[in-house]
């Protein structure tokens, strides 16, 4: 078990070699306070300055309009809470697809007295815009859509939602922490007014996110205290985190594309791999409008943790689509929202590729998948499941 | 690693594993909350146990408890079994984590299940 | 200018060598996401468990008491809302010289319709216990008052507090975040039922902080999301800022002694290189009863930004005590509520000592005020302020 | 550093401060929100500024302003400073930040004020 393969990307990812020596000397050097008036605050100031500048010139917005958060989470509960009480009481439009940082944000909201709707996807796990105008009532105060799914990776159609929401003047959150750095986003032209996205998905330090918030949306902070952020959000700036998330975004300007298409050629290999080897096997979300390494397969009348289990036994991290968390089956929300049977979803194991994965590394995931699948199976009663 | 090595032994090389052709009894454990199942199928001869082969739909640990299962209960007293408790199950796997306690639960379960079958039919 | 002398310790520190080593492998090594079941995840965990175990061991508590969080910031707005918010409505006691952390989330409870007491502090900045008990009303549902304030630095009765709050069965929060690592906490003997506190002051890294939670404590969480930490706290875990937090605590286990003494003594001889050569300047705060480093000193008739930007030309990093934001005059509210006048309250000026400052540094400190407040105070218009 | 060198050299080296014994004219300007303060002293000679001194109470860029503001005037008609801008002091400093503008504010104020005193006294 020497080899070692990371098919999990999309939980996180390894920190770029060029971003941690960028971070490095803001721990024990340019150590600072940013807020400090004196040439050791200055410095670390304009380390966060530059950070602010590169994601700004990534996303082409003013960088003005970004504020930092500890992680995809806040961002999104930030979002989601920061528009919706700022408007005091309504109803809240988002998707059943979310991740749990939204769907439980729109729950606490509810439990305050906000109605939400939780929008249907379909077989391929997309909402219908259609959905969304029918869902829109006079006091709508906030829309939230993610723009790809963690877990099967098809993109929504932001724009069509974005330009319903703008006829009926209701402020848009995207929840971008998959598809940040890896797919082009552009806030303007895809109607987008708040926008969630996070570094280390994208080869950045974990506790480190950004909220963009288009200038006029009318806000509120959540984390109250000291003046930082242009007062949008309190608490001393995580200087070396940001140094490290505004250089992994300016390399993902240069690696984002060429990196889209490699991956993408290496998850079709993974799939069409396995298809050819193992039989009861399919593959979820829509097979091109998709993030470009995700491969989310479920493998009929096996149970996810045992294939997880098995794959890590040689070395090879992928996630289980189902969980059993102290004795309580967990399918998938997402495949079930995606009209997926149970003795589907029950078997769906995501593998999430990235920068470092290799041809080589597919094919052995192929190799070690195929006999696991093919055991688990013969240990199967009948009909099970 | 949270399992043992015996655990991962038995998930990757699972003992007895598959159906049993007109076997003297069988007994099925499920765990509700979890959708986990055990199936054992036994062999008797001299009120003991001949044969034993199981079937198991779970995580990781439910098939290694089985595998460990039918190798611990092989030529034991068909009526000892009625009374199967999971820790003995546990303690061939060497440990369970707090989380993962139902997979011998369930493999017990499916024994007791099957011993009472056949001392039932006997009757 | 090639001297640079760092005495804004409680503004932040450096981050420790050995803290900056053990982290290190965290960003492109163990890469991992602690949820994740895999190796990899496996690993990522360890690192976040042992640092917990560290600072449960440091703290004298459980470990699963401790939750980490993104700073200390929002450690204080967890505390102090988690107690609130799962109480529904009530009353909150805190006093005036909370960091802004603590005021203004009292406030945005307050906009929620909760209602506030503010203590008053003595000449010192300490509260007296006695008020707390006249605060409490049948309705009171936390109080939190700070273990000492990052500008005066004096020490607040928590033990006197925690006892009084025990007896009327009211849960108290304490904002450490100036004192964890530097002088002993006992949480038991003190009856705190929450603690916030933070790395980035004692030498660990940005971005990170904690929150102790007796078992027991009626909370709710802030953040919503996933179910890391337990459930009380959601987003994937700053795993090497935990891991450089954890290493810095278990430092500070070994230095904080010595350190407190030897930084006590440059305090003392700042103040005395002062008081010798400068007229009409004091000393505030609790002559014995404080933080160890901190010297908050006034200057009649100077204004503090002068004295700050006079010593940033000189190399050295000092903070103000008032400071002028965009017109507004702001003489420190802790000033304030000790009762100092304004024409002594607009000359504060804070020094932070810390583990590598010398002898040579104060006295250069001290070298470089004295003709530096005499040049300003010739250019004052006579009976200024 | 968010000062420009010319600034702070007039911080680290003012210019003309202190009192003056017997002037011709003072002026005072005052920043309301930010208690910055700036006397000028003017000596006249034949309408023009002879001599001029300063007192400040404020933040660097105050106290900057002020010894800046001390320099422009020198040798100027005393009927052009009644209508001194700050712009004229803040480019005598090289540039202001946005949130010190006031600095410049307050000593074109004081200087203003002190040549409308020697005018209506002449007058
Ligand atoms: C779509 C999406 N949103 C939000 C998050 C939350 O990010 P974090 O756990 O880093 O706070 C994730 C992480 O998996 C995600 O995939
Ligand atoms: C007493 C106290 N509480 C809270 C904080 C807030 O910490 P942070 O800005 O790191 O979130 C500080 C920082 O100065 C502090 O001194």
């Amino acid at each position: 078990m020497t080899r070692r393969v990371y098919l999990d990307h999309n939980a996180s990812t390894p920190v770029h070699p060029e971003v941690v020596t960028e971070m490095t000397p803001y721990f024990a050097d340019v150590y600072g306070n940013p807020s400090s008036v004196h040439g050791f605050g200055r410095d670390a100031r304009e380390g966060v300055d530059v950070a602010r500048e590169r994601i700004a010139t990534f996303l082409r917005v003013p960088p003005d309009q970004i504020v930092f958060t500890s992680g995809g989470t806040e961002s999104d509960n930030f979002g989601v809470k920061g528009l919706a009480l700022a408007r005091g009481r309504g109803h809240v439009i988002t998707s059943r697809i979310e991740h749990h940082a939204v769907l439980r944000t729109v729950q606490a909201l509810e439990a305050q007295g906000f109605t939400a709707t939780y929008l249907p996807v379909d077989a391929y796990g997309a909402v219908d815009p259609d959905d969304v105008r029918k869902a829109i009532r006079p006091d709508t105060v906030a829309i939230s859509v993610m723009h790809a799914n963690s877990e099967v990776g098809t993109l929504q159609p932001i724009t069509e939602i974005g330009r319903i929401a703008r006829e009926h003047g209701v402020p848009v959150h995207v929840d971008a922490v998959q598809t940040f750095g890896k797919v082009p986003i552009d806030v303007d032209a895809m109607g987008i007014d708040l926008l969630s996205f996070s570094a280390h998905k994208i080869y950045g330090p974990k506790g480190v996110a950004g909220l963009y918030i288009r200038k006029g949306t009318k806000m509120v902070a959540i984390q109250h205290g000291g003046e930082h952020e242009r007062r949008r959000r309190a608490g001393t700036e995580n200087v070396p985190g940001i140094v490290g998330f505004g250089k992994a975004v300016e390399v993902r300007g240069r690696e984002m594309h060429d990196e889209a298409r490699r991956v993408s050629a290496l998850r079709d290999r993974l799939w069409e791999g396995i298809a050819a080897r193992v039989p009861d096997v399919r593959l979820n979300g829509h097979p091109t409008n998709r993030l470009p390494g995700t491969a989310s397969l479920c493998y009929r009348h096996v149970e996810s943790e045992s294939i997880v289990l098995g794959l890590d036994l040689k070395g090879i991290a992928v996630s289980a689509g189902s969980a059993c968390t102290s004795g309580n089956v967990e399918p998938s929300y997402v495949l079930v929202a995606m009209g997926l049977p149970l003795d589907w979803a029950m078997g769906a194991v995501r593998s999430s590729l990235g920068r470092s994965t290799t041809a080589e590394d597919v094919d052995y995931v192929v190799d070690s998948v195929a006999p696991l699948v093919q055991k688990l199976r013969q240990a199967l009663p009948v009909g099970a499941a | 690693m949270r399992y043992s090595e015996t655990l991962v032994d038995h998930f990757l090389n699972p003992r007895n594993a598959g159906l049993m052709r007109e076997p003297d009894a069988v007994g099925e454990g499920e765990y509700a909350g979890c959708g986990d199942l055990a199936r054992v199928f036994l062999r008797v001869r001299d009120g003991r146990v001949a044969e034993a082969r199981f079937q198991a739909y779970g995580c990781g640990p439910t098939i290694a408890a089985a595998s460990a299962g039918s190798e611990l209960i092989a030529l034991r007293p068909v009526e000892d079994l009625a009374h199967l408790k999971p820790e003995e199950v546990e303690r061939a796997l060497d440990g369970l984590p707090e989380d993962r306690k139902h997979a011998a639960e369930v493999v017990a379960d499916a024994v007791r299940a099957a011993a009472g079958q056949w001392l039932s039919q006997r009757s």
